[in-house]
């Protein structure tokens, strides 16, 4: 059986992935994608945990995980929508008009 | 008949300040105020004598425990102050000198000032001033005392300022009460050290226990005396300012500037005697203490010849006049340096006498000459004038010390007590300075009734004229007075002196009645009349412009010119401390308080301005930037957890 | 009536919200409703006044307490009460505030409702301050205080008046807030869920409640800080001039009247008496800096063309002798103290009003554009000579018994000693000057075009300056009672402390 | 074996339970109702049914249910009456601004109802996966509502970064919930704390620990702690206004509730005192970084923006010493009287903002104080609240929460929270300056409506009032505290 450090560091690595692209990347879909990587790579990491106490909480999580992200998308993408109509574009430096 | 006295005593004081509350308040014509006034004051004067005869009347031995309190003045725990008067020998003699005089004076004003603009406000300030001098004298303890130092300090600024319109006024008022607040400085420690080291202010406490104040050290000064000698030295402070004695002597010949009878009042016959007059009363503090005791007579001393040899240089009227006042203050803070008490309070009276004379006679003569103060453009009044110059005649010869005059038997005393010695052992070379300075007084009053009265009007502008019989009569009577009082010492019966035997018995200091010395006597007529018979050659007689130079310039030179220019003690006083002064004030208002002290507090908030601009670059409005910071900030948490277990 | 004090405070504020929501006043109407709202505040205030039955002089402790819990959870109670150290501050703020609101009658002319209701409610906060027995009840007043204030000066100031009120606040605020550590601190520290004063100093007293000396320190200076802004204490002083500067004359006269003076007191009442050995430790430091506010104040205001800004800065220097006063730690110093704070109300009060009359008339307070009011304003300027001559400290007026007693206190205080005394004369003597200097630019010399049609005083202004007169000459002529009331508590504060007197 | 159905309690979600209810409803008729201003009145009846949902249990022994995911106890019922509170008067602010911005459509009073739920929940929840279910669900309200004014590119600008941001921290807090539950094996917040009681390694486990401040971090983003503070001010600018207050008041309100539940119930002190240290320089730092930045601010939206971010870091300085007597009640004393007097101020902004993208600086208010008394005072009352004058709800709160702090031994954050909070009367006073004491610049204008007056005068009459009744408003929050334990 796969030790659970693996899967953590696994995880760990994905999450790390996951951040650099938000820090790196400037198209909004991109950025959008690190951090369903970076929800992914938690949701790993309690898959992982979840056999290792042998029970389902980990995994209930999950699931719940998934559903969030799938709403947070679905509002992003509508929004992202809105932004590309008004602004031609979808490059996140060019959304900051506030600052200060 | 004691309680009589109870209610006479602070009747003399209530009735002046009654006329001044009548005059400030219903009085809107200056003659009418004139005579409430004067009537004050002759009321005020006529209670004194009579509480002085009832006080005579008393047992040798109560006579110093005539005291009565008003109210409590400071009930302050500890700190307890009566609103109390002490009527002894000693402060009836000075009530006698300042009512008396004092009244003199006040009718003398009735004429003299019918042509001012503000005569009323003059009469409240004169009987507010009788009021704060009686206070002065009367107090049973130096908290009062102090109240009547700095009133009358107050009625003398107000009295100097009194025509504000011109310059020299408004400077000169300002320049007393600041100079006399630098001496209050100096009275106000001492008492502030004699309530601690006594716990009461009280005359009565303190000086019957001033022994005890022997053998008290200080840190800072070694010596059995230290403590008195401090407080003494303190006082001292306070009669240099008061008194008009080195180094606090420039405000008076510039007090010139009030009114002549004003002049008359504060600064011959009251309030300069006050300083004189702390130091006979405190004599148990100064009797204690040689060394501050012998300053005080080297201070007179000095202040004496030099006021005298000023007094020779000047060509104002009333300036010759206050110089003299100065020099004669000398000789009596002298005499009171050196334990010869009562000779300082036998001079203080005859001098009063004789100068506040002196004084009205020049403002008969400023007022007859259409203001006109300069000698040089007098001359040959005496026949204009002949009441005045007759008069003015006794006053000087008194001054001179020119036998029978008061001012001989008066001046005599001082010299012949310096020559004979006191308790602190004998002063000839003081005696021989103050020998050598009455030549030179008799030297510059001859060269003033030369210039003033005899000969001829050097300036015709003005047709001079006698004044009224409201401003000679008093000229008259203080020419007798000038005469009689040099009896009340006289030698061989010493009335002074017994009178005031009472007063020194608290701290033994009962002097022995000096014995006349016709040597003395003689020796100082004889030069006294023969610079009166020098400076009449010089002076006397002659044909001169109205702006001719004194011909003592050829012979003196240099020395003329620091007569004339007051030894330049003001330009001195004026770059040493004035200018640096007002600087000093600039520096703090413009840069140390504005960019220093509120430097500090802007800085700070301007500090924080900066840092909320400074911030404002970090937020970028790149959300990529904040996601950044956010990281640093995940590093920095997780870092202290790690840190936190390694630990 | 155990509710004489409630009354005292809250009356005004009541008259503040009748002014600011009653329907149809005018700001004439305005004008007298506050003054007769003050002067019922005034009559009501009356009867503390030794003699009538409720304020017994004899008595050391506070009196006329009320107290009633407020914030059970946390020990705040609602908590008044009076004694020999508060009774003339309080009657001095009651008998100031009627007079203040009279001279806005001339004055005030734009927002009269508002203005007067925030002077109004800035009595209650003074009054608060003054009489409440609870820590944490006696910041609220204290900070409250400032709020009328800063509205006060930044509506009707000058033209720097934004600058100056902000600094006002944030300064008083800045200090203030490290006072209200040290309430929390000692709160904290005794444990005893309560805020009360005498509770606390009871506790401490018997020995329940020790403080450790360093902390004791350190909360001595949380305290000191606040007090020393307020009063102010050189080198935190720097706010004052530009907030009477600008500020209103109504504002700068209730400033300098009593506001300055809830320093003094606070000092009094919170720093001596519950850190008594600190107050030792620190009273020559204290009188150092007091000593040096003496002088600098004086020496400043030598310099300044503006008789507003300079009338501030005697301020500096003669809340200098309050200090040097109070640190004297012996009943003389604090008596002086404490009547020298009512002294300096009256005389520096009466200063502003005379100086707001002139700049009624001329509309600057430009020194140099003065001269010769003597004879045009001879009623006016006798006036204002008697109130500068208190200022200057003349004796018989009331400024000299309290500098007098002061110096009495610290010549003989164990902490202090003859240097401070000394010191503290020479500021009599700069006093003087600058005193008379401006008196000599502004009402001496010959008339000038500008000054020769001014009016004398008004009735009106009459009637504000004689009760002040009346006073100062009343208390300098006849301090006693008014140091006899206050005699037990100060002695019984004294006596707390330590030692009094230094040895002969 | 018997399936044996959990024991639901559904009053331990009462509140919550009822807003979602009626959002639906709303949701629905709202298609049929025309004048949307019904749909706001509407929705205040389910706000007050919410509220009045909570009543019969308030005072009574907290309940737990849902497999111990959710508690009913004062704490959380005081949190639902101070959300109700703030979004009934966020409700009555937005009826005539969101005509005015030509934005009504009547979505957004269930959207706001939907996300006030969410926010219950957070106070409700017991459980790390509730909790985190919560924060996101009202995320994602808070995404929609910033975004509201959609055709305006700063609300689309203020959504868009507010979502990437979310998102971005939901991942850190999931991750450090992931991690927790490795290590603990469960989600359960007392049941963490009796894992750490029990197991002395489990202390100073790296891995519990990094999980620790990833839960912290997750959770201070939504109270915009520094760091983590950096969309704050983007996004209240850029939010419709009324949406701007309500997530200045209620969304912090919230996010503390989640805080004071992990915090006290999870990792108590007297168990792991590690992060006390952490979380008060945290909040130090909060405190000065939002203070600093607002003074040079003169955007009003902006500046009120970074004044949350400060108030955020006196909250947290009572919860730095969350074991010390009276600290929550001093925690939710402060949470009610920051909403209030935000809101407020918040509200009296929507009362001056025209239509359109026009920015509304500090300089547009001079003279209000005078040509708008009633706004002018409240406004003041608000300001000097925030600033923590006495006697106004403000500086009790600052009071408590010192107390708190130096009772924990934090004199230190008390002292820098004392000194940050005089830097915060500069600019808080800058606004009654240019109220009260300059001349406007040019005409009048205002949009004062009688509904929002009627929330103004509420909201300045609460703040004064709250501190003379501190004590009934402490007893209130607080009747038994944090009985989850």
């Amino acid at each position: 059986m796969v030790p659970t450090e693996y899967y953590v560091m696994l995880s760990a690595l994905l999450f790390t992935i996951g951040v650099t692209g938000v820090l790196t990347r400037r198209n909004a879909l991109v950025v959008f994608m690190s951090v369903e990587l970076m929800l992914n790579s938690a949701n790993l990491a309690l898959v992982a945990f979840s056999r290792r106490w042998n029970h389902v909480d980990g995994q209930i999580l999950t699931f719940f995980v998934i559903t969030v992200a799938a709403a947070e998308v679905a509002v992003g993408l509508a929004l992202l929508v809105g932004i590309f109509r008004t602004r031609r574009t979808t490059n996140v430096d060019e959304v900051n008009t506030m600052r200060g | 008949m004691e309680e009589l006295l109870f209610t006479l005593i602070p009747a003399i004081i209530v009735l002046p300040l009654i006329g001044a509350l009548i005059n400030m308040f219903a009085i809107r014509d200056g003659r009418r105020a004139g005579l409430i006034a004067s009537a004050a004051c002759v009321a005020s004067f006529v209670v004194g004598l009579t509480a002085f005869i009832l006080l005579a009347g008393l047992p040798h031995e109560e006579r110093t425990h005539v005291d009565v309190t008003l109210w409590q003045w400071i009930d302050a725990g500890p700190l307890q102050v009566p609103f109390g008067f002490l009527f002894d020998p000693l402060s009836a003699v000075m009530v006698l000198l300042i009512t008396g005089v004092g009244s003199l004076i006040h009718v003398f004003s009735i004429g003299y000032m019918a042509h001012d603009a503000r005569p009323v406000r003059y009469f409240v300030y004169l009987n507010l001033f009788v009021a704060a001098m009686l206070i002065l004298v009367l107090a049973n303890n130096y908290l009062l005392l102090f109240l009547g130092w700095e009133g009358v300090g107050l009625c003398s600024y107000l009295l100097i300022g009194h025509s504000f319109e011109r310059k020299e006024a408004r400077y000169a008022s300002m320049k007393a009460f600041v100079m006399n607040r630098i001496g209050d400085f100096g009275l106000m420690l001492a008492i502030l050290a004699l309530f601690q080291r006594f716990g009461s202010l009280n005359y009565g406490v303190i000086f019957p226990r001033a022994g005890e104040l022997v053998g008290q050290q200080i840190d800072w000064v070694l010596g059995p005396t230290a403590v008195a000698s401090a407080i003494a030295f303190c006082m001292l402070i306070g009669v240099t300012g008061k008194s008009a004695q080195i180094p606090l002597w420039t405000w008076l010949p510039d007090a010139m500037a009030g009114p002549t009878p004003a002049s008359a009042l504060i600064h011959a016959a009251t309030m300069v005697t006050s300083g004189v007059y702390l130091i006979v009363r405190s004599h148990a503090i100064f009797i204690l203490t040689p060394s501050v005791s012998n300053t005080t007579v080297y201070i007179g001393v000095a202040t004496a010849f030099i006021a005298a040899s000023i007094a020779i240089g000047q060509y104002d009227i009333k300036r010759v006049l206050a110089f003299s006042t100065v020099s004669q203050l000398g000789f009596m803070v002298a005499a009171a340096g050196m334990g010869a008490y009562t000779a300082a309070i036998f001079h203080l009276l005859t001098h009063g006498v004789f100068k506040a004379l002196l004084f009205l006679g020049a403002g008969s003569v400023i007022h007859g000459a259409h203001d006109v103060q300069d000698m040089r453009r007098m001359g040959g009044l005496r026949t204009a004038m002949p009441a005045t110059f007759w008069t003015y005649l006794a006053g000087t010869a008194a001054l001179a010390g020119i036998f029978p005059m008061a001012g001989f038997w008066s001046k005599d005393e001082i010299v012949g007590s310096a020559f004979h010695g006191t308790r602190f052992g004998t002063y000839p070379v003081v005696g021989t300075i103050l020998i050598i300075t009455a030549a030179l007084t008799a030297f510059y009053m001859t060269r003033q009734v030369s210039l003033v009265f005899l000969g001829r009007q050097r300036d015709t502008s003005y047709h001079a004229h006698e004044s009224e019989g409201i401003m000679t009569i008093p000229l008259w009577i203080l020419a007798a007075g000038s005469l009689i009082v040099g009896l009340i010492n006289i030698p061989g019966f010493y009335f002074l002196e017994h009178w005031l035997e009472p007063v020194f018995e608290v701290a033994h200091a009962v002097g022995e009645p000096l014995p006349f010395s016709f040597t003395l006597a003689i020796i100082t007529v004889a030069l006294a009349l023969g610079a009166a018979f020098i400076a009449y050659q010089v002076y006397a007689n002659r044909q001169w412009k109205k702006t001719f130079r004194d011909p003592l310039t050829r012979y003196l030179g240099v020395f003329f010119e620091g007569f004339e220019h007051r030894w330049y003690a003001d330009d001195v006083y004026e770059a040493m401390f004035v200018r640096p002064f007002k600087a000093t004030a600039s520096f703090l208002s413009r840069i140390f308080d504005p960019m220093g002290i509120d430097g500090l507090v802007n800085g700070a908030a301007r500090l924080v301005g900066l840092g909320g601009r400074g911030y404002r670059v970090l937020q970028t409005g790149y959300i990529r930037s904040y996601t950044l910071v956010f990281l640093m900030g995940v590093v920095a948490v997780l870092g202290y957890f790690g840190f936190a277990t390694v630990r | 009536m155990n509710f004489l004090l409630s009354v005292i405070v809250w009356l005004p504020l009541l008259g503040a919200l009748i002014l600011l929501f009653a329907p149809g006043i005018s700001d004439h109407a305005a004008k007298r409703v506050a003054l007769i709202w003050s002067l019922v505040v005034f009559a009501a205030s009356l009867p503390l006044i030794p003699g009538f039955g409720f304020f017994d002089p004899s008595r050391a402790q506070l009196q006329l307490i009320e107290r009633v819990p407020w914030i059970g959870a946390f020990g705040v109670d609602y908590h008044l009460a009076v004694d020999g150290i508060s009774l003339w501050l309080v009657l001095l703020t009651t008998f100031l505030t009627p007079i203040v609101i009279l001279s806005t009658f001339d004055s005030v002319n734009t927002r009269v409702r508002a203005f007067e209701a925030f002077m109004l409610a800035l009595q209650t906060g003074m009054l608060g301050v003054l009489l409440a027995q609870d820590l944490f009840l006696f910041y609220i007043f204290w900070e409250f205080t400032l709020v009328p204030m800063y509205f006060l000066i930044g509506i009707w100031g000058g033209s720097r008046r934004i600058y100056a009120t902000v600094k006002f606040f944030l300064y008083t605020f800045a200090a203030s807030v490290l006072m209200l550590l040290a309430i929390i601190a000692l709160y904290v520290l005794w444990g005893a869920n309560s805020f009360s004063l005498p509770d606390m100093l009871n506790a401490m007293r018997t020995g329940q409640f020790t403080l450790d000396q360093n902390l004791a320190r350190w909360l001595f200076l949380a305290f000191f800080a606040a007090f020393a802004v307020k009063v102010p204490l050189w080198p935190f002083h720097s706010w004052l001039p530009d907030a009477h500067t600008e500020a209103p004359t109504a504002g700068s006269v209730i400033l300098a009247g009593v506001l300055l003076k809830l320093g003094g007191y606070g000092f009094i009442r919170f720093n001596l008496q519950l850190f008594p050995e600190a107050s030792r430790f620190f009273a020559p430091a204290i009188g150092v800096l007091a000593v040096i506010g003496i002088i600098y104040g004086a020496w400043i205001a030598y310099a300044q063309t503006d008789i507003k800004k300079l009338v501030a800065y005697s301020s500096v220097s003669h809340l200098g002798f309050v200090m040097l006063g109070i640190f004297a730690l012996n009943p003389i110093g604090l008596h002086g103290a404490i009547l020298q704070m009512v002294n300096h109300g009256l005389s520096t009060g009466a200063l502003f009003l005379v100086v707001g009359m002139i700049y009624e008339r001329r509309h600057t307070r430009d020194i140099n554009a003065f001269g010769g009011l003597w004879k045009v304003m001879p009623v006016y300027t006798f006036l204002s000579l008697l109130i500068v001559m208190s200022s200057i400290g003349l004796p018989a007026l009331n400024g000299f018994v309290g500098e007098a007693t002061i110096m009495f206190g610290a010549f003989s205080s164990p902490f202090l000693g003859w240097e401070f005394a000394a010191f503290g004369l020479l500021g009599v003597i700069l006093a003087a000057v600058y005193l008379l200097w401006m008196f000599r630019r502004v009402m001496m010399g010959d008339v000038t075009e500008a000054t020769a049609k001014l009016r004398d005083i008004t009735r009106l202004e009459l009637t504000m300056l004689v009760p002040l007169i009346a006073l100062i000459i009343l208390i300098g002529l006849y301090p006693a009672p008014f140091f006899r009331a206050m005699n037990e508590s100060v002695t019984a504060l004294a006596n707390s402390i330590g030692p009094t007197l230094a040895a002969r | 074996m018997e399936f044996t159905p959990p024991q639901t309690d559904f009053a331990t979600i009462g509140p919550p339970l009822v807003l979602v209810v009626w959002a639906t409803i709303l949701l629905l008729v709202d298609l049929f109702i025309g004048n949307k201003r019904t749909t706001a009145i509407l929705a205040l009846v389910g706000l007050a049914a919410a509220a009045a949902a909570a009543v019969p249990f308030y005072g009574q022994t907290p309940r737990i249910s849902f497999a111990g995911m959710a508690i009913l106890d004062d704490t959380a019922i005081a949190i639902d009456w101070i959300l109700v509170l703030v979004t009934a008067i966020t409700i009555l602010f937005s009826i005539d601004y969101l005509k005015r911005q030509a934005i009504e459509m009547g979505e957004f009073y269930p959207v706001l109802l939907f996300t006030t739920a969410a926010m219950m929940m957070m106070g409700h929840g017991r459980n790390l996966i509730a909790l985190f279910i919560s924060l996101e669900w009202l995320s994602i309200g808070l995404y929609v509502l910033a975004g509201f004014a959609y055709p305006r590119i700063r609300s689309q600008e203020a959504a868009m970064k507010y979502l990437l941001y979310g998102a971005f921290a939901a991942g850190f807090l999931i991750y450090g919930i992931a991690l927790i539950y490795g290590v603990t094996g469960t989600a359960d917040l007392a049941t963490i704390a009796d894992q750490l009681r029990a197991d002395q390694a489990l202390r100073s486990s790296p891995v519990l620990l990094i999980g620790l401040g990833l839960l912290l971090i997750g959770f201070g983003y939504k109270i915009s702690m520094v760091p983590f503070h950096m969309w704050t001010p983007d996004v209240y600018e850029g939010s419709p206004t009324p949406v701007s207050g309500y997530m200045s008041a209620a969304t912090k309100a919230a996010g503390f509730a989640a805080l004071l539940r992990v915090v006290d119930i999870a990792f108590p002190v007297d168990v792991l005192p590690v992060w006390q240290i952490m979380l008060a320089v945290l909040a130090a730092l909060t405190m000065l970084v939002g203070n600093i930045a607002a003074v040079a601010q003169s955007n009003i939206k902006r500046m009120l923006a970074y004044s949350s971010v400060a108030h955020a870091g006196f909250i947290l300085c009572a919860l730095v010493a969350i074991n010390v007597p009276g600290a929550v009640q001093s925690y939710l004393y402060y949470i009610l009287a920051y909403a209030l007097t935000n809101l407020g101020a918040f509200a009296v902004v929507i009362a001056l903002e025209q239509a359109g993208e026009e920015r509304f600086d500090i300089a547009d208010l001079a003279g209000l104080g005078w040509r708008q008394p009633l706004l002018g005072a409240a406004m003041a009352i608000f300001m000097l609240s925030l600033a923590g004058v006495p006697p106004l709800a403000g500086f009790f709160a600052k009071w408590l929460v010192f107390q708190v702090a130096y009772q924990g031994g934090f004199w230190w954050l008390a002292l820098i929270g004392l000194l940050s909070s005089v830097i915060s009367a500069f600019y808080y006073l800058r606004i009654i300056v240019n109220m009260y004491m300059r001349e406007p610049t040019e005409p009048a204008r205002s949009f004062t409506t009688t509904p929002l007056l009627a929330g103004v005068a509420l909201a300045a009459l609460l703040v004064i009032v709250q501190g003379f009744l501190t004590n009934p408003v402490l007893n209130l929050v607080g009747q038994t505290v944090a009985a989850g334990r």
